[in-house]
């Protein structure tokens, strides 16, 4: 099997239309603005105050006054917008922006999302999180199936919210599940994983889709 | 018209402990280090801090969280200076920090509405999370908002690129963040600025915030690494 | 990316029958004559128009309004345009329009929740007054507010200095207005513009308006008299 | 008696101090300024989006992107600001106005103010009055004393309000009154008048201050 964050990244990229405004967060999800095809242009917001990222800093050409919510040195393409932080979240929260991207420490079949809090370790706070998902138009989960083997998607979250009710698909090595009103449905599945591991990595009742699709 | 171009030492000496002070910038990008510095100098103590974040240790709030300045933390994030966890937990009382977590958009909506006089907004942000504990939830057009409370404080420490000596400031790149909004939030607001331009030579279309918001001026800010 | 720059009639021609429609501007300045133009010429009916006033006539809104287009007008000043005065009285309720009246500052305020995904905000600005009635007065730290509530509209018209190709847009002088919140509370946004400049053209740091709100660009806007 | 606009207009000058941010209504208020001592220097706020509003515009030199509250062609100031409707009125509601001065056509002794509708006239709309009397720190209303022999100044307004609990002091070509709990305190009276003559013109009953003085 490839690079399990790369087979993710690289599916999730397949959402992303030309023209999309996307937030991507940290880690993988930043990875899948490497995999789009060339007709198809994102436009990057930065929660911290940018609309039109472009990648990061080459060393040595370095703004400083330029990061991106992650605080690593950015850069702006041409046609970006700086803007200040009531703004940014004006923009996120008024459904502006079409798609974020982000991971998970867990999801339930409701679409609710628990990315902030672990019980016993220090809580870090919930940044733009919880804005970005209330706000954004479509949200996609970009996780690991499992956690070292526990169950990360779930009948009911266990760890506290992050919001409830916002999650619009899942999408890791192991497969494509959208949200519905009745469950979580199984679209795609990754042709190295049976039907069977899927379902014994999930700890929800997966609705196989009759259109069920290889994952590419 | 008074002049209020100081140095950050006259600047900050307004600020007594137990204060409340906003704190422009995110990671540190857009916080002001020498008032931050003129500040620990001062070592005032007992204060309440409102920023997006906790900076890292040596850098932003990040060194009044070291020099056991503060005593609360309003913030939406301080996971990147281990130096809170540490002392949110901490068992001598003197230096323990509370810590009072805000998702960011309602941290910066929570500012404007303490600025611009509104009572409170209603916001979908954390309805049904721990965000929504002791607080009102309202249903209209067929959807749950959380009410939320207007925040203000004694002081807001800015940070701009180029400010006029009336006050007028312009900030550049992902510096601006919060500094817009705090300006107006704060009875006393001092900008440390990079540049102290004369009155007028910032195209009055592109000035970011007015000189009316601001009390004091201090030159000698610089594009700091993170 | 699709090309947005379209001529007026094109921009409009998405316009039908019982629109809602935001404009920005106050007393013409800032208000998009080339696109009003083209609304007139389409001629389409039972227009809800959102702007601050109704111009005057031959200017602005007043020139919908003159055409009979405008079945209500939610506005905050409407006493420059005596035409408006008297159709609201008007006995063809073909002609008739239904003024609902807001203060400027609440106008502005709701059309900025509509796009910020606020479901309202408390005011002190209408308390006591005829324009609470029927609306929700909140008790928050020891004062009366009135709930209100966010408004949005189908299209906004809006009247650019100088945009960019993408859409982006920077306002002259007073002609900002409303432009600037009414660009994010519509569901299909126009702007007419004096120039149309190439992507990259403005600095990132003086974008008014992203260009991400911006559907169609119609060039040929002047600095009109008022 | 000199010209009663001009009477007024000084003496609300009078009430300005260098560094005020003031928003001068249409009319009367917009003559205050012509009356500021040399070393008073005021930042003049226009709610349609200027912060350091100049003169008007010289004929054949106006800027028609440039426009006051009152669609009069104006120029700016060295440090001036302009800005757009929602951010105006968040300066307006948020107290950053330190004096706003317009005209009224009631006012009553507990500062409440009715100044736009007329019953069985066209409603014009309340534009910006209600916003700037409930935020500017100083409500001052600088108006005739009374309308055609009318009384303006009530014990309680019978038009609609524009606000309740706003105004700070009146001023008026016959004197200075201030707004308290006890109801409107004579501070001033003009030369020209006799306490009897200015009670006579008010229908509420004046408490004349003990410590009287001359309005000049």
């Amino acid at each position: 099997m490839a690079d399990i964050k790369e087979i993710i990244a690289r599916r999730v990229a397949k959402e992303l239309k030309d023209g999309d405004v996307v937030n991507l967060g940290i880690g993988l999800p930043t990875m899948v603005a490497n995999f789009l095809p060339e007709d198809v242009h994102i436009v990057l917001q930065s929660e911290n105050g940018i609309m039109g990222m472009g990648p990061a800093a080459e060393p040595g050409k370095e703004d400083v006054d330029i990061i991106n919510a992650g605080a690593q040195y950015v850069t702006v393409l041409p046609g970006a917008q700086f803007f200040d932080s009531a703004t940014s979240f004006g923009v996120i929260r008024g459904g502006h922006v079409d798609a974020t991207i982000l991971g998970a420490l867990q999801v339930d079949k409701h679409g609710n999302l628990a990315n902030w809090i672990v019980p016993g370790k220090m809580v870090p706070g919930m940044g733009g999180a919880m804005d970005l998902v209330v706000g954004a138009k479509k949200v996609i989960i970009a996780m690991q199936h499992t956690q070292k083997g526990a169950h990360k998607i779930l009948d009911e979250c266990t760890l506290p919210y992050t919001a409830i009710n916002v999650v619009d698909m899942i999408i890791t090595e192991m497969g494509v599940m959208e949200v519905t009103p009745d469950g979580l449905v199984l679209t795609e599945i990754h042709p190295d994983f049976t039907l069977d591991q899927v379902q014994e990595a999930t700890e929800c009742k997966l609705i196989v889709s009759p259109d069920l699709k290889p994952m590419k | 018209m008074k002049d209020k171009v100081k140095t950050a030492a006259e600047a900050v000496s307004v600020i007594q402990d137990g204060a409340s002070i906003m704190v422009g910038g995110f990671m540190g990008c857009g916080t002001p280090e020498i008032l931050i510095d003129a500040l620990v100098e001062r070592n005032v103590r007992n204060l309440t801090i409102i920023c997006n974040d906790a900076g890292v240790p040596g850098r932003g709030v990040g060194k009044l969280v070291s020099n056991g300045q503060v005593k609360t933390l309003i913030a939406s994030h301080v996971g990147l200076n281990p130096e809170v966890g540490k002392r949110m937990t901490c068992e001598e009382p003197e230096d323990r920090i509370e810590c009072i977590l805000v998702p960011q958009g309602t941290l910066a909506e929570r500012i404007r509405a303490g600025g611009t006089g509104l009572g409170g907004f209603l916001t979908p942000t954390g309805v049904g999370t721990i965000v929504a504990e002791g607080k009102q939830v309202l249903h209209v057009n067929g959807r749950d908002y959380l009410l939320e409370l207007p925040l203000r404080a004694d002081f807001a420490l800015l940070r701009g690129t180029i400010t006029d000596t009336f006050g007028n400031i312009t900030y550049n790149g992902t510096t601006r963040t919060f500094n817009q909004v705090m300006a107006m939030a704060a009875d006393h607001v001092i900008v440390g600025t990079c540049e102290i331009a004369e009155i007028g030579a910032i195209d009055p279309n592109n000035v970011m915030t007015s000189g009316i918001f601001v009390d004091s001026i201090v030159g000698g800010e610089k594009q700091w690494q993170i």
